[in-house]
């Protein structure tokens, strides 16, 4: 490995570029992404920075179920990302539909059949503490020697 | 001049550099009393079906045989941890953060008593709900095989292309049925009350 | 002369500021707002749809989805409705607990309000001030309810379990601690020369408009209208509660009044723990056939649950009136309407302390 | 005017209306139009955007008290205040029509039956 891999690989785990999009959720998970940038839990000491901007971003927090508005809106928005990318899905919405994924529902679950999750994040909603520790330990494994593993 | 100096001293000590590069807030703890998901105890499940009955959240949990015990198993990313499970189960089988103690301690109680009602506009008898009834396959195992019952002490049995019930008295509210109907003509009513004190 | 191009500004559904998905869609000459129209459907679960048929226990964790901010809210007064319908009377302490996580509820719900509001503005100190003050309030919250945001505290006769002696210390010092720093950020927000000139005189919602398109809750209570259904909940009569009402209807104004509803639920808090004798949390009691409307007053305004049960307490029909629905239609056709500068936009948006999972749901 | 992204909202109008609050401030609007609830619907899914018709029942609440009896009895200020279907002058000028209607002596019924297709008129034009 060569020595600018190295510092690559340094540089990638203290700078992540965090977007998130809301495809149908309560607002639960939402404002549990949002305790994190307060000073208490403090998300960008860690070096992740909230962005919401996806041509900016590396890691793609995905809340909610799927509601039938995003059909065409989400794939362009996954595509617009820049390489290396990596999307979780927060709280049991995109997993499973939580409680809404019921017959005479809307929301069309999991996410997974519309863009690739790399992680998921269960509860409903996830405390701010197991969101950090998942992007954490998940973000250094996905960017690792990316530019290896592509060739 | 000497502002500077004393900046520069200031700054170079090993405890401020130290202090500067790792400056972090204090670990991320989840505290004891977080509802987290539920966990199983030492005691001993009866297959009492109370934590499905209670359940809102759909396929959550599930009671199932392994290694010849019943256990109630609890599924990430479909569980939404309310703790009602814990709260219903009668032999304190659960345990989640500390709902279990307090359980016990102010004698709280979730009991409930169910309805079943099948619309007969929607009902095609397909026979499903009396199939997957887990109650219904503990009476009459030959169920599982055949597919159909002539046992009289099932809760509900096809006859006559149309869904009928026996016994509603049996029923425990798992609402396995509910899930398993593709016109959604079956619904369990659930008429639970909470109680505390241990009184009724 | 040159011709002045009108140019539609869409701004989201993803955008930096919004906490969810929905698109302004803004007609502009130059930078000034002529009238501004709101794109929804980025949210829809159909949440009455799944409701129907359903028994309460199901149905009351639907109500908690309906919106994830003030969860608590939707909880109680989805519980209060059925128990009317059945005739439950809580006992007298579970009534008070109900009071005590409703307040913190909505005293969380106003400060992330205030946060999103400051952060909008670019003032960001503050907002992170504000942010950090609502996670004493969340940490008070999972303190008695186990839970950060769907608490599910509150079931037909009474709540889930008592708040003993220990707690209501931690609960009391806590309070102590939200009234000293939260008095310094309001001296902060009432004099910082930069925030009045983000802040007043802009967003101006009149009173006839607020009447004419049924404008409610803090909004409301900013352009001088006096509603708040807490002043018909016995529990609330029991405490003496009054309403904030502020008269300027700007953004300024529905921002303090946020804060001053803040200082007021302290209050009822402090004076719910006096007031709670100790007894029975549960007292049973089965739903029953029926039909209601019920209103309570959530942290955004009036919210109206109109439902039918059957007889084993399953859920028939019901229709949910969020207050979302009415402050962000009057906000949209109203306030966005001749904003002076299309960068007020999303400041007027966010100071309607909009929730489009509400308004969707 | 075209936008980008733009996609048809009609069925999730439609889902809008659904609910039983909207569905009984359909059934009222058409009664006050002399409609069918459908065309009544269809109207309200062509003319209202997305967030006038979740508000639909509030605003209705506030503006259904109002006015005096030709007015209520003409529904003016649901058509005008609630829904916006016609605009404020045009009601108020629907109004006086029948108001001048019945004080040259034609019999009310008849005067606001004739009201009413004039507003329907109105805003199917």
């Amino acid at each position: 490995m060569s020595i600018i891999q190295k510092l690559k690989n340094t540089i990638r785990s203290r700078s992540i570029h965090v977007c998130y999009v809301n495809v149908g959720s309560c607002n639960g998970c939402d404002i549990e992404i949002l305790a994190c940038l307060s000073p208490r839990y403090d998300i960008e000491q860690y070096g992740i920075y909230v962005h919401n901007n996806p041509r900016e971003a590396d890691v793609l927090l995905i809340t909610g179920a799927f509601s039938p508005q995003w059909e065409d809106k989400l794939k362009p928005l996954w595509e617009k990302i820049p390489h290396p990318k990596v999307a979780v899905a927060i709280g049991n919405c995109p997993i499973s539909g939580c409680v809404f994924n019921r017959p005479e529902t809307l929301v069309d679950p999991p996410v997974s059949k519309h863009i690739p999750i790399a992680a998921e994040i269960p509860g409903c909603p996830p405390r701010p503490t197991e969101i950090i520790s998942t992007i954490l330990s998940l973000a250094p494994l996905i960017f690792k020697d990316y530019e290896e593993k592509k060739q | 001049m000497t502002s500077i100096i004393w900046y520069i001293r200031e700054f170079l000590r090993p405890a401020w550099i130290s202090r500067f590069l790792t400056a972090k807030t204090e670990p991320l703890v989840t505290p004891p009393y977080f509802r987290d998901f539920p966990v199983t105890t030492e005691n001993e499940c009866t297959q009492c079906l109370a934590c499905m009955m209670i359940c809102p959240a759909p396929e959550a949990i599930i009671v199932v045989k392994r290694e010849g015990v019943w256990r109630p198993e609890i599924t990430k990313g479909h569980c939404i941890r309310c703790g009602l499970c814990v709260e219903a189960c009668p032999e304190d089988v659960l345990a989640s953060g500390r709902i279990l103690a307090t359980k016990k301690e102010e004698k709280l109680l979730l009991s409930g008593t169910y309805h079943i009602s099948i619309n007969p506009k929607t009902c095609m008898g397909c026979g499903n709900c009396s199939v997957v009834c887990p109650v219904n396959r503990e009476i009459d195992p030959s169920l599982r095989s055949s597919g159909t019952s002539r046992s009289n002490e099932v809760i509900m049995r096809v006859d006559t292309g149309q869904n009928k019930i026996l016994h509603e008295e049996k029923c425990t509210g798992c609402k396995t049925c509910e899930e398993h109907c593709p016109n959604n003509a079956i619904r369990v009513a659930r008429v639970v009350e909470a109680t505390e004190g241990g009184k009724l | 002369m040159k011709k002045t191009v009108d140019i539609s500004l869409p701004v989201g559904p993803v955008h930096p500021l919004f906490k969810e998905p929905c698109r302004i869609k803004c007609e502009t000459r130059g930078e000034y707002v002529l009238s501004a129209e709101v794109e929804l459907g980025y949210v829809k679960k159909g949440i009455e749809r799944i409701m129907r048929g359903r028994p309460w226990q199901e149905v009351m964790f639907l109500a908690e989805r309906v919106c994830g901010i003030c969860s608590v809210i939707h909880n109680y007064t989805f519980i209060e409705a059925v128990e009317k319908i059945s005739g439950i009377i809580p006992p007298e302490r579970a009534a008070y607990l109900r009071v005590i996580v409703n307040e913190l509820d909505r005293m969380q719900s106003h400060l992330l309000a205030n946060y999103s509001y400051c952060y909008t503005i670019e003032h960001e100190t503050l907002a992170m001030y504000v942010l950090n003050l609502r996670e004493t309030v969340m940490d008070q919250l999972e303190l008695i309810t186990g839970a950060r945001v769907t608490c599910a505290y509150i079931i037909p006769g009474g709540v889930r379990w008592d708040l003993p002696d220990d707690r209501a210390e931690s609960l009391k010092s806590a309070l102590d601690h939200i009234d000293s720093e939260l008095t310094r950020f309001v001296r902060i927000f009432e004099t910082g020369p930069f925030i009045a000139l983000r802040s007043k005189g802009i967003g101006i919602l009149t009173k006839e408009a607020a009447e004419a398109a049924y404008a409610v809750g803090p909004t409301a209570r900013a352009s001088g209208i006096s509603v708040d259904c807490r002043s018909d909940h016995p529990t609330y009569q029991a405490l003496g509660f009054s309403p904030v009402v502020r008269h300027e209807g700007d953004n300024y104004a529905r921002i303090m009044a946020r804060f001053d509803e803040v200082f007021q639920s302290v209050n009822l808090i402090r004076s719910a723990l006096l007031k709670m004798q100790p007894g029975p949390v549960r007292g049973g009691g089965v739903i029953q056939a029926g039909s209601i409307q019920y209103r309570m007053e959530a942290p955004r305004g009036e919210l109206l649950y109109d439902l039918v049960t059957d007889e084993y307490g399953r859920i028939l029909e019901i229709a949910i009136q969020t207050p979302s629905i009415m402050n962000i239609q009057v906000c949209a056709h109203e306030m966005l309407t001749d904003a002076e500068s299309a960068a007020d936009i999303t400041s007027i948006f966010i100071s309607s302390d909009p929730c489009i999972a509400c308004t969707e749901r | 005017m075209e936008y980008l992204y733009e996609k048809d909202l009609r069925r999730m109008k439609l889902l809008i209306l659904e609910s039983r609050r909207h569905h009984a401030v359909t059934i009222e609007i058409a009664a006050i139009l002399g409609i069918k609830p459908q065309a009544a619907r269809k109207i309200l899914i062509e003319e209202c955007d997305m967030l006038l018709l979740e508000n639909l029942p509030a605003r209705c609440d506030a503006a259904r008290k109002k006015g005096n009896e030709i007015e209520q009895k003409l529904g003016i200020h649901m058509l005008t205040q609630a829904t916006h279907l016609i605009s404020p002058d045009a009601g108020q000028k629907a109004v006086a029509d029948v108001i001048e209607k019945i004080e040259s002596g034609l019999e009310k019924e008849i005067a606001l039956e004739e009201g009413r297709t004039g507003i329907l008129e109105l805003i199917r034009s």
